[in-house]
């Protein structure tokens, strides 16, 4: 895969409204500004655990879940802030769960790779590389047989196309129509392997061939050309009901997790990277276009500030779960109310 | 009274779960039009379409993973994976995401999810096929762990299983499937979550579960025949296991063995053995005594499974073991 | 797959020596008859377990293994009678193994699903779907490693391809750069679920693509055109050192495994399939090209006769394992010698 | 003697073994330009080359079949899965390749095979990869199980695992690698197939392995305090185990604690139960008591992961009650 192939992919056909613009600009800068927060806190003690940071990637979560209908279904991996974030999940409730508090979106005992909010369908959050992927079969295959009309978006690294399950999860859900968009987040590593070491046909997209299923790759630090490829993919898997291969191109910007050397990218690798930040290139766009002016970026920086100042107090402040309460929710002791 | 096959009752239990709820569906390997490898699902496709009776290609991972999906989107899956041996593929779907996903989010998910699987050597299949690893899966927390041993279990064991919110692995016995009984209505107050007394007895309890009941109870048939009074307990869920029953009866008989086809070094009945000789030290008239299979990949040859495997006879032996002195004319009449 | 496509596979280039196609007629007629006999060893009761014929696919194994060298690796499923005797493992030790006996080729301990043979390089006989694919891949490496000339050839059904393992085994070959021959033996069906209802794309070899893998499909049916496109396939692996995906089109003609209903598919089907038996195809061919007459013919089918006469007799007459050997072999006691 | 941490001693047999024989080669995730997960191989990459030192994509099953089918060509191979929770997926492999080969085949084929992998919780990592699951391994006929519970055992196992012509499953424990001691040179007779009395004493046997040593230490430090003087065996091997160093103990302190990060229920900590109390039921003064992991996935909060996991506080609690009234003013002085 050469950087310019990722270059060259196509813009978005049109601008979305300034409010659209706007609130993916606030939510593009919420998971930047809440995930630099976390790596401070986590400097700090504060949390604890892997610490898996989506910087330079916040477009194609934002992008993508702008995208979705709220009754749509999504399954995340352990980098996974952004999506919860951008799903709408409180930064009050993701910090406090990565305090470890029982005000946190999991009580507490999920911690930053596994964000779980039932109530906006997201269903983790999933600590193994590509055990997300049968989920989401699952998930729309529900959907399909009790004629819903929702979409399953599955997030996974381009790491996790090596695994059986990926290639088992492609074929169910071509094979038996499952409306499911697979969601390659290419960030050109895994850990410290890069794409070509551990793929021997990078192009990931092009790996739908092989289960009969449409494909498509996009710009995945250009926030437009995301919530454009992912509209059209999930019109596409709603009104077919069958699934899509999507494959964003990024770059993660910090270590692999909170400690990692980076013997395994040069430097200037990682600085030419960020020439493509997602979130100054969106804001620039937006300000050539004349729909951000200063005092508009300003207001927006600092609300996004504030909301995430509340979180921390909000999350330094709360209580955490009685030890007591251990082996609550290990099994359900009754039938519980159903699931939609 | 209708008498059965195991396998027809685990294929009526199936049809009944199909017919009585929607939500209901079964997906496995060759459930659809194959009949079922072992026919447990034969005609459930025609009678409930391919939607609900879903073959699934060979990936395990994946469809036991949609399955745990399919269970948090608001279906009841029944999935099936042909023997425990295939399981293996998918451990890490029924590890980490059936077994913690209710935990890690904090109880918002739930999976009632029913997997179920054929178990166990005896059929000269030899040691990829022969595995009996119900301890792995009695060892999870998150998941609950029903085997059935009887014909009435096969047939009711599903709809208990179901009708849990948790994910419930359900395992049969291959070799049970041609075996026959007599099966009733379903009893009242039928609970599989609890162990039976499957022959009370007063000299010594045998505990078992599954395939090796049958056998256990072919050695207390012998061992009455010698005067020696053998109370079998058949575990019926091997999580949560049912401490109090294993250890109600030790307390009467004082002597205990252990019956297990798993391998024996950290087998389910080591479990069991160390549970009951934590608990009842000094009630325990003799050490326990553990009969399981033997330290080896089963293999091919008849002879050779057979010696590998425990069997009535040295189940028998094992008991007079821990019975000594007790022979028939020193077993003393019984008095209630 | 149409079957109108199988049959417009490319014929072999020329014709082999009539003393090869001999040798080949010879093979295919032994493990047909082998397998023949096999079944009414079962009927019997002397053989048990389960037994997989490959009744229909013979031209597979023995095309391909005759394009094999001596010191080439061999990896096989659980269907492997064919690839067993093609590669010279004696009838008689086959048919004792089946038997449980001790001179079977593993002692008893394996059956019909895992003949091994260290000496001819038989690698099994794996009962694992797919759980040949990565051994293969292992087999391969060492080779590479060390330095040594050998392909690897790996058998396995098209129920296989749908297993995480086929897709592991494939990407880490292609890039690894192992000499992998994956052969897939096609006949349509996994048990009773036929290839389009496991494969949402059912042209296997082209799945190659997805590792940047060459592959190419052959007529199963034909013996000599499946010699010439494995020799061609494996010249490519051993000159490059690249793996190769072959996919090989045929049918079984029996039952799954000795008892199934085969409600899953026609007769007709398999009255069509059988119209193009690999053995009376081959047998009409060398006699319209005058290179067989029925004198000759009769000639093989009483050496295969005999031969398998006397494998039977032996391996009825042979004893058991002791029952006092079961712990034997589950780990070596000491450092073995080392294997090449 | 040197003073270095358990990853640069792992580190160190690692490069020993490249170094002393070609065919040793390091296959894992990570394991080269990245200098492994917990940097176990940094270094060795540049060393000795990425045909030796090779990073696999995220694939366990086919690596580690790779590496059996390496092992069965001539090849030396140490494959490294990352943890033990990753290793899940490759289990078939382990399991019906790996630990089968040479029995199925009749004694044809060996597997000299190291799977080294860092196991255990205790770093907030949650449920998914504080999985503890040595049991397992240790379950299954075919397959050593070695864990490596201190710096020396970390430099010198894997030495010994490579010499070995079975495949060998080798245990790191993610909370040992920064913890440092005094190396010397590979100390004379080593062997790590047999338990090692880590603490001799005389009042209580404390049994255990891999990470939960240095808490069995310190809980044995504190109990001393009080005049209790407990033994602790650091079992090392896991399969096959060491029955006879822990008897042999038992015997003399005629009380046992069995300490295993492991979930309790069908727990490694129950098959040493179950032996000391089937092999020793006369001599044993009080029950055996197990100090584990509570039956839960593991939480991600702190307090509550730390509540979940045997504690040196735990251990000391459970030698206290199987210890009865023996008090600091009790407790005899020492005779030899
Ligand atoms: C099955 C499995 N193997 C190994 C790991 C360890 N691991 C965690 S993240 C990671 C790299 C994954 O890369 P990718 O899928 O590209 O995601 P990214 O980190 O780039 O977001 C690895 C190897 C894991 N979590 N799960
Ligand atoms: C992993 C696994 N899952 C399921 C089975 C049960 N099973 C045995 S053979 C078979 C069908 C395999 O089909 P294919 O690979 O096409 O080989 P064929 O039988 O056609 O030769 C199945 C499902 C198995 N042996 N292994
Ligand atoms: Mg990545
Ligand atoms: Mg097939």
């Amino acid at each position: 895969m050469s950087e310019a192939a990722i270059a060259s992919v196509p813009e978005a056909e049109a601008w979305p409204a300034r409010e659209r613009c706007l609130a993916l600009l606030r939510q593009m800068l919420l998971v930047r500004r809440f995930e630099e927060r976390a790596a401070e806190c986590y400097q700090q003690g504060l949390i604890r655990g892997f610490l898996h940071l989506g910087i330079g990637q916040e477009a194609v979560a934002v992008g993508a879940i702008a995208a979705l209908e709220p009754d749509d279904r999504i399954v995340a991996a352990y980098r996974e802030h952004g999506q919860a974030l951008a799903r709408g999940v409180p930064a009050a409730s993701v910090m406090a769960e990565m305090f470890g508090k029982a005000t946190g979106c999991c009580r507490g005992r999920g911690g930053s790779m596994h964000l779980f909010d039932a109530a906006r369908r997201l269903y983790g959050g999933n600590a193994i590389v590509a055990g997300g992927l049968p989920l989401a079969c699952g998930l729309a295959l529900a959907d399909r047989i009790l004629g819903r009309p929702h979409v399953t978006a599955c997030f996974f690294g381009d790491g996790a196309v090596a695994e059986g399950e990926f290639h088992e999860s492609l074929n169910l859900a071509a094979l038996w129509v499952l409306p499911v968009l697979f969601l390659c987040e290419n960030n050109l590593y895994a850990m410290g392997t890069r794409l070509d070491r551990h793929q021997a046909m990078a192009d990931i997209h092009r790996k739908g061939d092989a289960y009969a299923m449409p494909h498509a790759v996009v710009d995945g630090m250009d926030v437009l050309a995301v919530e454009a490829a992912v509209r059209r993919a999930v019109e596409q898997v709603r009104g077919t009901g069958r699934p899509f291969l999507l494959e964003a191109r990024t770059y993660r910007f910090r270590a692999h997790s909170m400690y990692d050397a980076e013997l395994y990218r040069p430097r200037e690798e990682v600085e030419r990277w960020k020439q493509r930040d997602p979130l100054p290139l969106f804001i620039a766009r937006l300000q050539d276009g004349g729909r951000l002016d200063d005092a508009a970026l300003a207001a927006v920086e600092a609300e996004v500030a504030a909301e995430i100042d509340a979180a921390v107090a909000a999350a330094q402040a709360a209580a955490v779960e009685p030890v007591a309460d251990l082996l609550r929710d290990v099994v359900a002791p009754s039938s519980p109310e159903p699931q939609t | 009274m209708t008498r059965i096959t195991y396998r027809e009752a685990v294929r009526q239990g199936l049809r009944e779960a199909l017919a009585a709820d929607d939500r209901v569906v079964l997906v496995g390997e060759d459930v659809g039009r194959y009949g079922g490898a072992y026919a447990c699902s034969k005609g459930l496709l025609d009678e409930f379409g391919a939607e609900r009776v879903r073959d699934a290609p060979l990936s395990e991972a994946a469809f036991v993973g949609a399955g745990i999906g399919a269970a948090l989107a608001g279906l009841l899956p029944i999935v099936e994976i042909m023997t425990v041996n295939f399981s293996l593929l998918a451990l890490d779907q029924i590890v980490n995401n059936a077994a913690t996903l209710r935990h890690m989010s904090g109880g918002q998910m739930s999976v009632p999810l029913v997997i179920r699987m054929a178990t166990g050597a005896g059929r000269q299949v030899a040691a990829q096929h022969s595995h009996s690893l119900e301890v792995w899966y009695a060892h999870v927390p998150g998941l609950k762990v029903l085997a059935a041993a009887t014909v009435a279990d096969a047939r009711w064991m599903l709809a208990a299983a179901l009708a849990d919110p948790n994910p419930v692995i359900l395992f049969e016995h291959a070799l049970l499937y041609p075996v026959e009984d007599d099966v009733d209505a379903r009893p009242a107050g039928f609970d599989p979550w609890h162990a039976a007394i499957r022959r009370p007895g007063r000299d010594a309890t045998i505990v078992t579960y599954g395939g090796s009941l049958p056998k256990c109870l072919a050695a207390a048939e012998t061992l009455a025949g010698e005067g020696i009074d053998a109370e079998v307990v058949d575990l019926r869920c091997l999580r949560p296991l049912d401490v109090g029953c294993v250890l109600e009866s030790v307390a009467r008989t004082h002597r205990a063995v252990v019956v297990d086809e798993g391998w024996k070094t950290c087998g389910l009945g080591a479990e069991i053995s160390a549970t009951i000789a934590e608990e009842r030290l000094y009630e325990l008239d003799a050490p326990v005594a553990r009969v399981c299979t033997a330290e080896a990949p089963i293999p091919y040859a008849q002879h050779l499974e057979t010696a590998a495997l425990p069997s009535a006879a040295r189940i028998a032996a094992a008991v007079r073991d821990v019975v000594p002195g007790k022979t028939a004319a020193a077993a003393a009449p019984r008095a209630e």
